[in-house]
């Protein structure tokens, strides 16, 4: 609450969050052009190529395009929800990233509930989805709807557990004390991927659910329902949900290398190999790119999954093994078994 | 002109409270239900930033990801979902404002009586000592409440289960595929090996007995 | 030191099989259930001589922690807790001992029932009541004990719930140990106004605070408190150890299988009383009249219902009067403040009357569940085993010298001789005749039964016919021997029935080796005053044969041989002679029929007149009136109930309007 | 600290009195009827932990936890109800909801 005190001091978070909001979203589109790249090269194609080098400008141009683009409203849709839906979709998209750290002490706001935090704005973020769907007025886009907000709810479940699994060992709610909790002197095994290596894979995969990415995107499935429940969308309000959508692949791919391993801090942490044992936020970057590639690759290799066993999968399979682990994480906080921190 | 932080704490309890109380007359007060919800999600989100700016940090969390999060997303489906005719569930809405409005003014008069003139210039308590508001709730939660803790837990169970059996609804005449049935299929099951003699005598052919047509 | 968790598994393994063999008796089996029970006792047994060794040997202090805090009432708190002193330890190893034989014998012994399971259930189970209770270090927890050994005592009693006459057993044991154990309930319930406190440590530290305390139960009458608490509890310990007059179940309990007799009729449960009032020594030792009331009644249970069993021709019968008589002489023992004498006799007891009552198992099973002795004689050919363990355990139960029973009562005859309590000499006479009758009927059961010509003959083929009814004396084929696993155990119990006197009479008797588990005023000590006279256990017992308890044995051991192995037509005219006596004890003092006549009857005529008087009458007309009020009345009310939801809010909410005006308006105090 | 308890006090109470309004206006639709009710308890739990804040005394606090349980359950049940309701009678008219008078 100290940004109050002072016109300079509120004016210097204003800018922090530029500062974050900015290359967050430059982030989102060179995001679209390395996904396309790495696509291209692994169905043994060029990518984009022709605007900027390597067609590095092809995202911008896409999204010049969509922005000026007219936006149709459908008929007898509900106009406020309609606009407002995309909004509701994009704000607690960003607002995440007031907690996410970036170094030790690079965070805009450290606060202590920052997992809290966390939770509660990705469980905003269906309320754009239900009322995009809905207020669309179209059956394809409230089927949409309906698959997308179901499926996020069922991975959000076994995100929180798997999250409490981390809280449990980190016995914090903050994503500094959080990373912190995994430095020690035994490299990336003194990370929590180790001890908590079946929640790890649960939360990454979930991440990747919960975003509706491939092999999950039945709710945008286009054999089936078009394109989900933005389909009536277009122009700019259509590039707010996308917007969304890649900024929360973003956040996810940060989170489970922040969560599980270690965030800034290097793998090689104790093995005194000069810089290389240093933490710095290059390692989180690291990391952070090599989840973010690693959806792309997922897209490339998996065939969509059938709408029920995606609810299995999270359901009958994610949520009974986080539960079970969040037993194992106890059992090893109590007796020991995990050091935690140095 | 700097700004005294208890001026601005002061500031924003007043935006969000007429934020809520706004979005609170607008629960009672829209036509679409589906505005409503939303209206009423408004109520809890500033609602939430009240208690936290009363240090409650934890529980205003906790109503975000509880109610915005989830409940609220519930009364959204239910609402979207059923096909409720508005129509006659607004009449009588103007000949029962009055009375609505003169219980509530009542109500309040009478409260704010009883309790809120005694609130007065209360002098807030220590600070909870220096701990965290969710370390501060931990430790109580988990020490003397421990037993209502794990009540609280079963309550939820039960409250899961009754809410999947009221709702659940077998459908017996809609064709569906079973996942189960159909990952449990083997050869075995499908094709029948019948042991078979490997020649037997060819059977009578009666047709050749009878005479062509 | 003893281990905690050593204790917990030493109680709670029999309970485990019990769990076992009782839910899962279909799942694994015969073998499974028995072999789950033998082996859950087993370990208890083993565990009891650990801590038996460790106490006694090994140096250890008393055990005496609570393990769980089960409740807590304002400043009451009331545990799970374990007491384990050398009082306790003895009773561990005999507890565990026995009942570890009978489950052995069991399998023999049951082999051909389909109850199989169930009963290794039901002894497992009483087994670990039976720990429960001599292991508690408070008075709800030995209750508990208590009521679970009851418990199982009924279920055992009516095993065989077909017959009529075990489910009438097991009912009057049942009710006649409710009587018992409502005077327990009511003296702990005093314990706790005189304490506060149901702790045993607490409790026997305050004891002697009870002395100059009154209690008013009867406005103007001051009771001692002592006294009060004494005899409440002595009422449980008789229901339990079925002294007069509470004796009348026992010997019907021997409708239930012989096992069970043996474990629970002879050598463990009804010895509870006993435990419990020498646990209880240092309350009992501040009341001189509970001290005279429980010599009277243990004196009177020794003479008279010894003489009971004189007359009896049920083998079983026979020893369970023997039971009710010894369960007199450890009365009077506890009674002159001879609570090792008690404790010594109780052990003794128990090995040579387990023994007893499986030797007549084993006789039973040899005649083809016949019990009557009437159609036995000239079995010691056919069971050799059975024959001479039988012969052991009688001499022992007669007090022949050096047999382990002749310590142990030879002790309480010289006790009570030494007492200078009110009563003293009533039960001096009682119990030194009681030495005469229990010659006489054990001998008499040894002749009828193994002696003179076979009164049973074969007839082959018997087994063919269905829905025979088995007559007296007709056997499908010979008598023979039982087999191993019922033989083994009479062996077992035979030895400790003979030597164990030889080592653990002078500790046990003089030595002070219950240490401070057993509290005795220095007034009214009297083993202290045998103790100078005694020197070792072998001039003990050469010194028995000049004192007048071995000569009147002897007379009886002379009187039974004469009439049942020589003439028997002497015993035909001697009970015609005697005609009024022997009615007398035929129908064992016509206690049953007073009791049924009494309470039975009287109760029921009570019940009829409450319910055609004050049940139809009063309050169902009261119910029903109340009824015929409300459906009336609400005739009118239920127009209230329009079923809309938002006038009950209505009314909900004008409720509230109402009270916080009035609130408001009367103002908070 | 700076904001008076009594703030608190008011913005609960003038939250509860909306709600109450609320029932009597909305007397028709259950789902209304449920948000006011949820309303109703946000209303209570301000108070709970104004007062907890005020008090320093964590109870309050954990009083609405539980009761945030305790409501989550209800409404999930509730509209269970509802929706059972509406697949049985195609309504959800409290007017027409009167199967249980006399």
């Amino acid at each position: 609450m100290n940004l109050s005190s002072d016109p300079m001091i509120f004016a210097l978070t204003l800018g922090k969050i530029l500062l974050i909001a900015v290359p967050l979203i430059i982030c989102v589109a060179m995001y679209v052009w390395w996904e396309r790249k790495v696509i291209g090269w692994m169905h043994v194609r060029m990518g984009p190529n022709k605007i900027g080098p390597w067609g590095l400008l092809q995202a911008f141009a896409d999204v010049t395009k969509l922005l000026i683009k007219e936006i149709i409203v459908p008929t007898n849709s509900n106009r406020f929800l309609y606009f407002t839906a995309p909004l509701l979709a994009v704000i607690p998209a960003l607002a995440v990233w007031a907690i996410v750290p970036f170094d030790d002490g690079v965070v805009l706001s450290n606060a202590n509930a920052g997992v809290l935090f966390l939770l509660a704005m990705t469980s905003l973020g269906v309320y754009g989805i239900i009322l995009a769907g809905w207020a669309s007025n179209s059956r394809y886009a409230l089927l949409g709807a309906m698959r997308s907000a179901a499926q996020m709810i069922s991975y959000e479940i076994c995100m929180g557990m798997a999250l409490v699994c981390v809280l449990i060992l980190a016995g914090s709610l903050n994503f500094t004390a959080i990373v912190n909790a995994q430095a020690g002197g035994k490299g990336l095994f003194d990370w929590f991927w180790l001890p908590l290596f079946p929640v790890f894979l649960v939360y990454y995969i979930s991440g990747v659910a919960e975003t509706n990415r491939l092999p999950f995107d039945v709710a945008e499935g286009e054999s089936e329902i078009v394109a989900g429940y933005h389909v009536e969308y277009s122009g700019s309000a259509f590039a707010l949900f996308f917007l969304a959508e890649y900024a929360n692949m973003i956040l996810a791919a940060f989170l489970v290398s922040i969560l599980f391993l270690g965030g800034w801090l290097s793998p090689f942490q104790g093995w005194h190999l000069g810089f290389l044992s240093e933490p710095s936020w290059i390692w989180l970057f690291l990391k952070f790119f090599f989840f973010a590639t690693a959806v792309v690759w997922l897209r490339a290799t998996f065939p969509r999954y059938r709408y029920d066993q995606i609810m299995r999968l999270g359901w009958k399979v994610f949520i009974p093994i986080s539960i079970v682990w969040i037993f194992v994480a106890g059992i090893f906080r109590y007796f020991n078994v995990v050091t935690i921190g140095h | 002109m700097p700004m005294n932080h208890a001026v601005f704490q002061m500031v924003c309890f007043v935006a969000f409270a007429v934020v809520a109380v706004g979005a609170a007359l607008a629960v009672v007060s829209v036509k679409n239900t589906v505005h409503g919800v939303l209206a009423l999600v408004l109520t809890f989100f500033s609602a939430a930033c009240l208690w936290i700016l009363a240090e409650a940090e934890f529980l205003g969390l906790a109503l975000v990801v509880v109610y915005v999060g989830a409940v609220m997303v519930l009364f959204l489906f239910v609402v979207m979902m059923l096909d409720i005719d508005l129509e006659p569930m607004r009449e009588g809405f103007i000949k029962y404002l009055p009375i609505g409005i003169a219980a509530a003014l009542i109500m309040l008069v009478e409260m704010l009586g009883i309790i809120g003139v005694r609130t007065f210039n209360v002098p807030a308590g220590p600070d909870p000592a220096g701990s965290s508001n969710i370390e501060w709730l931990g430790t109580a939660l988990f020490t003397h409440f421990l037993l209502p803790f794990e009540i609280a837990a079963l309550i939820l169970t039960v409250g899961l289960v009754a809410a999947v059996v009221l709702a659940l609804r077998v459908r017996t005449f809609s064709k569906h595929q079973d996942a189960a049935a159909q990952s449990a299929t083997h050869a075995a099951g499908r094709l029948r090996m019948v042991k078979m003699a490997a020649v037997t005598a060819p059977a009578p052919a009666p047709a050749a007995k009878e005479p062509q047509p | 030191m003893i281990s905690q968790n050593l204790l917990i598994v030493l109680v709670g393994a029999p309970l485990i099989g019990a769990l076992i063999a009782g839910l899962l008796r279909n799942r694994i089996g015969r073998a499974g259930a028995a072999g789950i029970a033998i082996v859950s006792v087993a370990l208890s047994f083993a565990l009891s001589c650990i801590v038996f060794y460790q106490l006694v040997w090994g140096g250890a202090p008393d055990f005496n922690a609570n393990v769980y805090t089960w409740l807590e009432v304002g400043k009451l708190t009331i545990g799970i807790g374990f007491l384990v002193d050398r009082l306790t330890a003895l009773m561990l190893v005999t507890v565990t001992f026995v009942s570890l034989m009978v489950h052995i014998y069991t399998i023999g012994y049951m082999a051909e029932d389909s109850g199989f399971q169930r009963f290794f259930a039901y002894i497992a189970l009483f087994t670990f009541s039976m720990l429960v209770l001599v292991i508690a270090n408070n008075f709800l927890q030995l209750f508990v004990g208590w009521e679970l050994v009851g418990l199982v005592s009924y279920l055992l009693i009516g095993f065989w719930f077909e017959k009529p006459t075990a489910t009438f057993a097991a009912l009057k044991a049942f009710i006649v140990n409710r009587v018992g154990d409502f005077g327990f309930i009511l003296g702990i319930a005093a314990v706790l106004y005189g304490f506060h406190t149901l702790d045993y440590s607490v409790v026997f530290a305050e004891a002697p605070s009870l002395a100059g305390r009154t209690i008013e139960v009867v406005g103007g009458h001051p009771w001692s408190l002592a006294t009060l608490i004494c005899l409440l509890l002595f009422v449980g310990a008789c229901g339990k150890s079925a002294q007069v007059p509470l004796h009348v179940w026992l010997p019907d309990s021997m409708e239930g299988p012989t096992p069970i007799s043996a474990l629970i009729h002879a050598a463990t449960m009804v010895t509870a009383g006993i435990f419990m009032v020498a646990r209880m020594s240092p309350l009992y030792e501040m009341s001189t009249t509970a001290l005279s009331v429980v010599l009277v009644v243990g004196a009177t249970t020794a003479f008279f219902m010894g003489m009971v069993g004189i007359v009896q021709n049920d083998i079983k019968r026979v020893i369970a009067y023997s039971t009710l008589s010894q369960l007199g002489y450890m009365v009077v023992a506890l009674g002159v403040s001879a609570y090792a004498a008690g404790m010594f006799h109780l052990m003794t007891h128990a090995f040579y009357k387990a023994l007893l009552f499986l030797c007549s198992g084993s006789v039973i099973m040899a005649m083809h569940h016949g019990q009557d002795m009437r159609f036995m004689g000239g079995l010691r050919k056919k069971m050799p085993i059975t024959y001479i363990t039988m012969w052991i355990g009688s001499l022992s139960l007669c007090a022949t010298p050096f047999f382990a029973g002749f310590y142990s009562k030879d002790e309480i005859i010289d006790a009570v001789g030494e007492a200078h309590l009110v009563g003293a000499t009533y039960a001096y006479w009682c119990v030194l005749l009681g030495v005469f009758v229990t010659a006489l009927y054990s001998f008499r059961l040894l002749y009828m039964t193994f002696h003179g010509k076979p009164r049973w003959h074969v007839e082959h083929g018997l087994h063919e016919e269905e829905g025979h009814e088995p007559q007296p004396g007709v056997l499908p084929h010979e008598p023979k021997e039982s087999p191993l696993v019922v033989t083994v155990p009479l062996i077992l119990l035979a030895i400790p029935s003979v030597v164990i006197g030889w080592w653990t009479a002078k500790p046990l008797l003089f030595g002070n080796w219950f240490g401070t588990s057993i509290f005795v005023l220095p007034e009214h000590a009297v083993l202290p005053k045998l103790a100078e006279e005694f020197h070792n256990v072998w001039a003990f017992g050469v010194h028995a044969f000049a004192t007048p308890a071995f000569w009147i044995a002897f007379a009886g051991f002379v009187v039974a041989t004469y009439v049942y192995q020589f003439n028997p037509k002497v015993a035909d005219r001697a009970a015609r002679m005697f005609l009024p006596v022997f009615k007398v004890l035929t129908r064992k003092y016509w206690v049953d029929e007073i009791y049924f006549n009494l309470f039975g009857r009287g109760g029921l005529k009570l019940g009829r007149g409450f319910w055609k008087g004050t049940d139809l009458g009063i309050f169902d007309g009261a119910v029903n009136g109340a009824a015929f009020v409300t459906e009336r009345s609400s005739r009118v009310f239920r127009r209230l109930q329009t079923g809309f939801l938002y006038h009950y809010a209505f009314a909900m909410i004008v409720g509230l309007i109402l009270l916080l005006g009035g609130l408001w308006y009367w103002g908070l105090h | 600290m700076s904001i008076p308890l009594s703030w608190y006090i008011v913005f609960a109470t003038v939250l509860f009195c909306i709600s109450i309004a609320g029932i009597f206006i909305n007397r028709k639709n259950v789902i209304v009827l449920l948000m006011c009710i949820e309303l109703m308890l946000l209303a209570v739990n301000t108070n709970f932990v104004a007062f907890s804040r005020y008090l320093g005394n964590p109870s309050g606090q954990v009083f609405v936890f539980f009761i945030l349980t305790v409501a989550a359950a209800e409404s999930a049940i509730g509209l269970a109800i509802v929706v059972l309701m509406f697949r049985n009678r195609r309504t959800i008219n409290v007017d027409e909801i009167d199967s249980l008078r006399y």
